[in-house]
């Protein structure tokens, strides 16, 4: 089976260096671009490889909900899943609005980034079950 | 009459200035909690689970242990800043000298602490006005005196606490300190003569282009 | 005149006061940042040390992960108390929807936010205010109220934000607000009328034992 192909978008590089370890392990999956704020996804959207993006919210100048509005006009075809810090209702509700295709939160289990990457793939909607009761 | 009007004025653009200063602040470090600190988390946990899964290749958790010392280092960094545990531990003298020692580098002027004797006990209101006004005379010192020394003396008297911040740089017009017209993005000195009055002391303000800034506090003990 | 001075008076105090509460919050903060933050990183460590030594049973490692988890939610939680990254992020409504969904809890009173209608858009400096007025209202009300509801509406006309904070809880009397002499530990009031004339608007304080107490900001917008 071909292997999905991904962006990873976020400031922190501490944060994108431990999400391509993960990653890596993956069978299904693999990393072929990263970025560290909304233009860079922006522009890394013009790759015609990139299937889906694994994006922050919050970061410096373009924030990763509007970067993701932005590529889901340009590129419907790439799914994004939005990374965040927050569980609260109003920002996966933002998350969904901007044309995101999952929300998961950034302490998430690697089995989650698994399902959410395999689910978003397919076409399907991943919310992470940690946002269960805030919807 | 005109005079406590216009001082009326002044507070009241004063406190303004302290609304304003205290919800940046609280912004900036609710953002930098958020922000560093839980990303800095998230990671460590991104690389535990790896270790988990790999059933626990030391390297990973070696690095783990690695973030979390970087993370701790900026968490006590940022403690430190917000304010030393030393004042209320040590007191000033030791706050002030490692603060003075952090400031110090290479490129930059030599600070340093002189005190004359012993010093009496100093009241914790003290303590923390006479590091404020410190703190803000180096701090300016720093930035736009391009100094070569930057010296902070301490000595007190029966009752007083006397504190001079000295430096040997460019010197500015003190006298436009009492103009708060024109002080919206300089409230350095400004709050520390506030601090010194409300603490029931004084703060004096000498500068020339030929001998740089000397400041005084006087302060009740 | 004798009011000029006595406002002046009550200004000086009121930066005094500033002053105070700053030096407190970032006392408290950076203690908070170095004994919880850095000890829970230190256990952290710790039981890294021992998954290392032990080349890794799981076990060790997942127990730090819980570690890592709780110590998120905490640093999560301080960032929420000294501004709520909604506020800049969504704004007003949704950051005290959240501030008051937090605050309900089953054997307290009900907090809930009511809007009138669609809202005008809020500069960013109303938001704050109107944010850190409503913050203190509620909390005067869940503390001293024994209220069972607690209500906060929102409206904005052409040009003013109106926000009431109302309950109906013991009441009291506000005519003390004004007396500057007996507020060393009472500041929230004498606050939130500050920040609301430094906005450029108005608070008005209603309160009896029969009907509670309803507190009505009026803001530029
Ligand atoms: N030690 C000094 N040497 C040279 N110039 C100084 C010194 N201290 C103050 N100044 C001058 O006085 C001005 C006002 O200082 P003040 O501390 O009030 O404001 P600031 O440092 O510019 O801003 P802020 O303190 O609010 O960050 C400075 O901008 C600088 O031009
Ligand atoms: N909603 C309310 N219901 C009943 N009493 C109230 C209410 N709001 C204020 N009060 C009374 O008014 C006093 C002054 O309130 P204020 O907010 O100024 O100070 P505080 O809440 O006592 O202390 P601080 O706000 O500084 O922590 C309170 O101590 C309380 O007795
Ligand atoms: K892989
Ligand atoms: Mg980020
Ligand atoms: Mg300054
Ligand atoms: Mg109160």
């Amino acid at each position: 089976m071909a292997r999905t192909r991904l962006a990873l978008i976020d400031d922190h590089q501490i944060v994108r260096d431990g999400l391509k370890a993960l990653l890596q392990d993956l069978d299904h999956c693999e990393v072929i671009a990263e970025g560290g704020s909304g233009e860079e996804a922006i522009r890394l959207a013009d790759n015609p490889d990139i299937q889906v993006f694994l994006m922050d919210i919050a970061m410096p100048g373009i924030s990763g909900l509007d970067a993701a509005a932005h590529i889901n006009k340009s590129r419907p075809d790439i799914k994004t899943i939005i990374l965040s810090m927050h569980a609260t209702g109003e920002y996966v509700r933002r998350a969904l609005s901007c044309g995101a295709a999952g929300y998961m939160l950034k302490n998430m289990a690697p089995s989650e980034l698994e399902r959410a990457i395999r689910i978003v793939a397919a076409g399907g909607q991943y919310l992470s079950p940690a946002l269960g009761d805030v919807m | 009459n005109t005079e406590q009007k216009s001082s009326a004025l002044a507070l009241q653009k004063l406190t303004k200035m302290l609304f304003n200063v205290q919800e940046e602040e609280r912004g900036k470090l609710a953002r930098e909690l958020h922000e560093q600190i839980g990303q800095s988390l998230a990671a460590i946990k991104l690389s535990l689970h790896k270790a988990n899964r790999d059933s626990g290749p030391e390297s990973d958790i070696t690095s783990s242990m690695a973030l979390i010392d970087t993370l701790a280092d900026s968490v006590r960094q940022l403690s430190l800043e917000l304010r030393p545990t030393a004042l209320d531990d040590f007191g000033l003298q030791t706050a002030l000298t490692s603060h003075l020692k952090q400031l110090t580098t290479p490129a930059g002027p030599e600070c340093r602490l002189v005190s004359s004797g012993e010093l009496a006990a100093l009241s914790p209101q003290t303590t923390t006005v006479a590091y404020r006004i410190a703190q803000e005379a180096v701090d300016n010192a720093l930035r736009h005196a391009d100094a070569s020394v930057i010296e902070v003396r301490l000595s007190t008297s029966d009752k007083m606490l006397r504190m001079d911040v000295v430096d040997d740089g460019s010197g500015f017009n003190s006298a436009q300190i009492d103009e708060p017209a024109a002080r919206i993005d300089h409230m350095g000195l400004l709050f520390m003569r506030e601090r010194a009055k409300q603490r029931g002391g004084k703060l004096d303000i000498e500068s020339s282009k030929d001998t740089g800034t000397h400041i005084t506090a006087e302060l009740p003990l």
